[in-house]
């Protein structure tokens, strides 16, 4: 088994001074949503980490996943991480290619057998393993194959973690989410569409700095990330209060920057950091742009309803039932009424 | 002119999310007077409006001192024309910013030197003039 | 299906089929029953007009009994005006109406919404606290005053710890509000909540007997 | 006026030790078992369920407001005495039986059947502490006439034989010789003839044509026997073709304040008779509450058609006599107030010809406070004045009669009920009170000027 170099050894042997290091450690509590009173335990914790094994699977996803992570400003902070991870393993990133690949996999899952981390990106297919295979193994085979070391898996992406567009109705290729089928091993759900870039090397970060799973919410996502609304922490939230709601995309409201309820933002019931974290760099989110939220964190998201549908629109059933209702209201109450002049009728003609 | 500034979005000037943190500032001061305990906010888990971080930025102003850092990055420590209150940016190589903080101290400390540093720096200045 | 698609969905779907079905089923059974014709020589018309005379009239009180009925009127004022504002005139149940009927109208601020809940719970209470503890009122109750008592303040109960965030997240928070909306909406009009509707006709039928005679309506 | 001390000492006794309601005594007519008087019951409840009953019923908030309403609850504090109370058993009766939703309450016994017991313990509700004012029914928020439906619920209850006995008793002497005080033809025959001699008065008596038919109400002819001869001075000032019939005089309906309706439509049914023979146009009716309500408002729905004849209060027709000029009355130099019978103001619509006729008699015309339509009840009507048992819950109801004609500080109260006056008349002598009511009529009939044309 090879040397494995702490976090500490890397960042010195690059030069890294101890006040570079306390910054990076400052970054990474902001990223990890911890209060600055945890840098000096982050310091210590991640001065000792050792660096992982990661192996990544791709499956039935269109690579954005990938595409964002990519996009998260390498080398910085969080390529910091990735020179601290041994990403062993990535189709789409990975120099080799095909026997070699595979074997470079089962290689790292040899080695570090017990500790390696497993990601994911993309649903299972599961009506048929042929929709959907690499170097001729079925999804489902490859993932079962690989999570059986992993110390622990993270679930990608909305596809990986719930199913996402290919287990949207009416699901043809039988997608499901990695938690439905890794059941033995702790799966930390990190969704989106894709995922925030600096979530993604935060869980990763999170992982490598502590060691252990981070608490979960009950859809398993890192609570540090997935804690709070949209809406609780959206800069907009003041407008909601106020009742000042934009009603079409180019009235006045939505030039004043009021709030997108009316237009079917899923903030309330979004579980994400966009509005605090930021996309592109902390550039802005999509609410920022003028859009409302999708919601795109949330299981089966495709599946709720039009994203420019309010949230608090209800499903009243159709009007043929309403109508149906009426008149079925009407025969009981003609049943009742006749039944009650019958019972009149009858004590008239006793008395 | 880019395209960008014909988008007719007016931003308006404030949602409101700077004052809460201006009180938060003051209850930090009180702590760091009365009890000497120095307070960090961190910038970036706050929900800010287009505008409203340079508001807050303008609202404290430019004070006496102003120090850079050069390590992963560039970053610029600077006291607010109200003493004790630091606004502290960090960068990444590539000039990204990637922290921001109101440290409320009497010296932040990361301008301090580091034992590690100073100890690596002894035996840098032995290894050579020794 | 979580919690909230299964309020919103099928269970909001299946209280308002109960509603509809319910409060025609009542009205039905009441208005099918026999009529008495009336061939005393009427005083007044007896009419429609009579009857929405009374519809409106009963809202207030007549001066002799102000003093009396001062209290529980207050209460109940409070209770009808703020239901109506918090169902009607806050936002998020603007939209909520709009998505079902295509109309919508202006709200209010939901900090006054907030409050006017909150004078609704209120006012909620002292009227129970007074139906439980006036000896008339403890009399006259039955289960069904406590019951519709209940199913009313809960949707106004759970609506307002949806932004105080207590006990649950938002969407189960949300859900439970819609729940409690649904339990409402059935039983509404089995109990004595189906005065909704039949006030109209009670009242209707009131106004336009006595006017008939020319009496005091 | 403020001769408290003689005058209240036994309602002051009474209130200074809390009030604990007499032994009630739970009367019974017939022999039936107690399931055939609850069946009975029963029957004669469910035959009221028409829509505007129905609409009633399922309507009750149970806001207990009427209890602010009634007199009974209001000088007691007895819960039993919310109106809405009264009818809990007839309400009961509805929900199982007839409602909308009577199929489930029968199914899981959410409302249980009527009981014997039950139906004794309401007697005292139903008869004793009812005057059928309506006073709740302006009160109620809903606008539910609770008063109508104690008349209907007694239905049942005299069915059950399950009706005060001095009531019983009234109403069964009223239906066996025509009158509740046993006035036959010949003795009202009798009367009129010493009230033509006394007051010098002509008075017509069974004319085969008349355009007006006149009839009287047995406590008029029996206590005040003036009033005849009053009646006969107005119909003869104004001129009127007119006569009273031997074949139908009587016109309190015993039958309607019992709860039998057969009774009460044989009743009605000897006046409406007796005005379609003599061709009457115009059928007066005298200075009675009750006997307005049953001929008025029903007594053509027991005739089962539109009578073919008007039907007027005594306080209605002299109103439109003084207002046509038919009649022409005197100044009369008097403060005076008025107390309006129940049936005839608040219930029957006829608030305004009192007053109308007070203007032309030029009085000091004194408002009692909550007056007109919204009168505290005399504690006598629906029949309550007969039922001796009530008496000491109906002086003790009648302090806020008392209170309500002390502060108009008249000289005269005047009212148009001769069962009013009855019960004024009692509960003065109880109370040793020093207003005596007197009849609206009589005053017009004293103050008639000579018509000189």
């Amino acid at each position: 088994m090879k040397h494995r170099p702490t976090v500490g050894e890397i960042l010195q042997a690059k030069g890294v001074s101890r006040r570079g290091f306390l910054k990076y450690c400052a970054t990474t509590a902001s990223l990890l949503a911890l209060p600055p009173s945890m840098i000096p335990r982050i310091a210590e914790a991640i001065e000792n980490a050792r660096r992982p094994s990661v192996i990544w699977l791709s499956f039935q996803e269109c690579t954005g996943c990938t595409e964002s992570l990519t996009r998260s400003a390498s080398p910085t902070v969080e390529g910091l991480i990735f020179d601290a991870i041994s990403l062993d393993y990535h189709h789409t990133l990975q120099a080799a290619s095909g026997e070699q690949a595979e074997a470079a996999r089962h290689a790292a899952m040899e080695e570090n057998d017990g500790s390696y981390l497993v990601l994911v990106d993309g649903s299972i297919p599961m009506a048929n393993p042929g929709y959907s295979t690499i170097a001729g193994i079925s999804n489902y085979d490859m993932l079962m194959e690989t999570v059986k070391g992993a110390a622990a898996v993270v679930a990608i992406g909305s596809c990986a973690a719930f199913g996402g567009l290919p287990g949207a109705d009416p699901n043809p290729t039988g997608a499901v989410a990695v938690q439905d089928l890794v059941t033995d091993k702790p799966v930390i759900n990190v969704p989106g569409c894709p995922p925030i870039p600096m979530v993604m090397t935060a869980v990763l970060s999170q992982f490598l700095t502590f060691g252990k799973i981070p608490d979960l919410d009950k859809h398993g996502r890192p609570l540090a990330f997935f804690g709070n609304t949209i809406h609780d922490r959206c800069y907009r939230r003041p407008f909601y209060e106020q009742g000042k709601f934009a009603e079409s995309f180019d009235d006045k409201g939505a030039k004043a920057g009021w709030c997108l309820y009316k237009l079917g933002c899923k903030g309330p019931t979004t579980y994400n950091a966009c509005a605090t974290v930021k996309w592109n760099s902390g550039t802005s989110f999509p609410i920022e742009s003028g859009h409302p939220c999708l919601g795109c964190s949330e299981p089966r998201f495709w599946d709720k309803g039009g994203f420019y549908e309010p949230l608090s629109t209800g499903k009243f059933g159709s009007g043929a039932k309403v109508a149906g209702a009426a008149v079925a209201g009407v025969a009981l109450g003609a049943v009742a009424a006749a039944a009650g002049r019958r019972r009149q009728a009858k004590y008239t003609k006793e008395a | 002119m880019t395209s960008i500034d014909e988008i007719g979005v007016q931003v308006e000037a404030t949602h409101g999310n700077v004052r809460p943190i201006l009180n938060e500032v003051i209850h930090a001061i009180d702590r760091l007077l009365d009890d000497n305990i120095p307070t960090t906010i961190d910038l970036a888990g706050l929900p800010f409006g287009p505008g409203e971080l340079d508001e807050l930025e303008a609202t404290l102003g430019n004070g006496e001192l102003v120090a850079t850092l050069d390590a992963l990055g560039s970053s610029r420590i600077r006291e607010t024309t109200y003493p004790g209150v630091w606004w502290i940016e960090h960068r990444n190589v590539h000039d990204e910013v990637v922290g921001r903080y109101l440290e409320v101290t009497r010296l932040p400390e990361i301008l301090c030197s580091q034992d590690a540093d100073i100890m690596a720096g002894r035996a840098r200045l032995r290894d050579a003039f020794e | 299906m979580d919690l909230l698609e299964f309020a919103r969905g099928p269970a909001l779907q299946v209280a308002v089929y109960i509603l509809v079905a319910g409060t025609i089923w009542r009205i039905v059974g009441i208005v099918l029953l026999s009529k008495k014709p009336d061939y005393s020589e009427a005083r007044g018309s007896g009419g429609l007009g009579a009857a929405l005379k009374v519809i409106w009239t009963r809202a207030f009180t007549a001066e002799p009994f102000k003093k009396a009925t001062l209290y529980p009127k207050i209460m109940a004022y409070v209770m009808h005006i703020g239901l109506f504002a918090t169902i009607f005139l806050f936002t998020p149940h603007i939209v909520f109406f709009e998505g079902w009927t295509g109309f919508d109208w202006p709200g209010l601020p939901n900090s006054a919404i907030f409050f006017i809940a909150v004078a609704t719970v209120v006012s909620g209470f002292a009227l129970i606290i007074r139906r439980m503890t006036s000896p008339v009122l403890k009399l006259i109750s039955n289960f069904d005053d406590y019951f519709s008592w209940f199913v009313t303040m809960l949707p106004l109960i759970t609506g307002l710890l949806i932004p105080v965030r207590a006990l649950f997240r938002y969407e189960d928070l949300l859900a439970i509000h819609i729940l409690s909306v649904a339990l409402l909406l059935i039983w509404l009009p089995f109990g004595k909540l189906g005065h909704t509707f039949l006030v109209f006709i009670t009242r209707g039928t009131t106004g336009m007997v006595f006017e008939r005679r020319g009496a005091k309506t | 006026m403020t001769t408290v001390d003689g005058r209240h000492t036994l309602d002051r006794e009474a209130e200074r030790i809390a009030y604990k309601p007499p032994e009630i005594r739970h009367d019974k007519q017939g022999d039936m078992s107690t399931e055939e008087r609850v069946d009975h019951a029963m029957h004669h409840f469910v035959k009221n369920f028409n829509t505007q009953i129905a609409s009633y019923l399922d309507g009750c908030l149970h806001c207990g407001m009427c209890a602010d309403a009634c007199h009974y609850h209001v000088r007691t504090d007895d819960p039993r005495y919310t109106p809405i109370w009264k009818i809990e058993l007839f309400k009961q009766a509805y929900k199982r039986e007839v409602g909308p939703f009577a199929f489930f309450y029968r199914l899981f016994g959410f409302k249980k059947k009527v009981t014997v017991d039950q139906l004794e313990e309401w007697q005292h509700l139903l008869y004793d502490s009812c005057t059928v004012c309506g006073r709740c029914s302006l009160v109620c928020p809903m606008g539910i006439d609770i008063a109508g439906m104690v008349s209907m619920a007694r239905h049942g209850m005299f069915k059950a034989g399950l009706v005060p006995h001095e009531l019983h008793e009234t109403a069964k002497r009223a239906a066996e010789t025509g009158s509740p005080l046993g006035i036959t033809p010949e003795k009202f025959e009798e009367r009129l003839e010493w009230m033509a001699d006394e007051h010098e008065v002509d008075i017509p008596l069974d004319v085969e044509k008349a355009d007006v038919l006149a009839v009287m109400s047995s406590i008029e002819i029996q206590k005040y026997p003036q009033s005849m001869a009053a009646t006969a001075k107005i119909l003869n000032a104004a001129g009127e073709s007119w006569t009273f019939r031997t074949d139908g005089f009587e016109a309190t309906n015993f039958g309607m304040l019992s709860g039998n309706t057969e009774w009460q439509k044989e009743a009605s049914m000897k006046l409406i008779d007796a005005a379609i023979k003599i061709g009457a146009k115009t059928l007066v009716l005298p200075e009675c509450g009750h006997a307005y309500m049953a001929m008025r408002w029903m007594g053509a729905n027991m005739y089962g058609k539109p009578l073919p004849f008007k039907v007027q209060h005594i306080s209605e027709y002299l109103a439109d006599a003084l207002n046509t000029g038919k009649i022409k009355v005197k100044k009369v130099d008097k403060s005076v107030t008025y107390h309006d019978p129940c049936q005839v103001s608040r219930r029957g619509g006829a608030t305004q010809a009192a007053r109308e006729v007070l203007k032309h008699l030029g009085v000091d015309f004194r408002e009692m406070p909550n007056g007109g339509d919204y009168n505290w009840c005399c504690g006598g009507g629906g029949g309550v004045v007969t039922i001796k048992r009530a008496d000491e819950l109906r002086h003790r109801v009648f302090k806020l009669k008392m209170d309500q004609v002390e502060a108009t500080e008249a000289d005269e109260l005047l009212s148009s009920c001769a069962n009013c006056r009855q019960s004024f008349d009692d509960s003065q002598e109880h109370f040793s009170w020093d207003y005596t009511m007197g009849s609206l009529m009589e005053m017009v009939a004293e103050n008639l000027e000579e018509q000189t044309s």
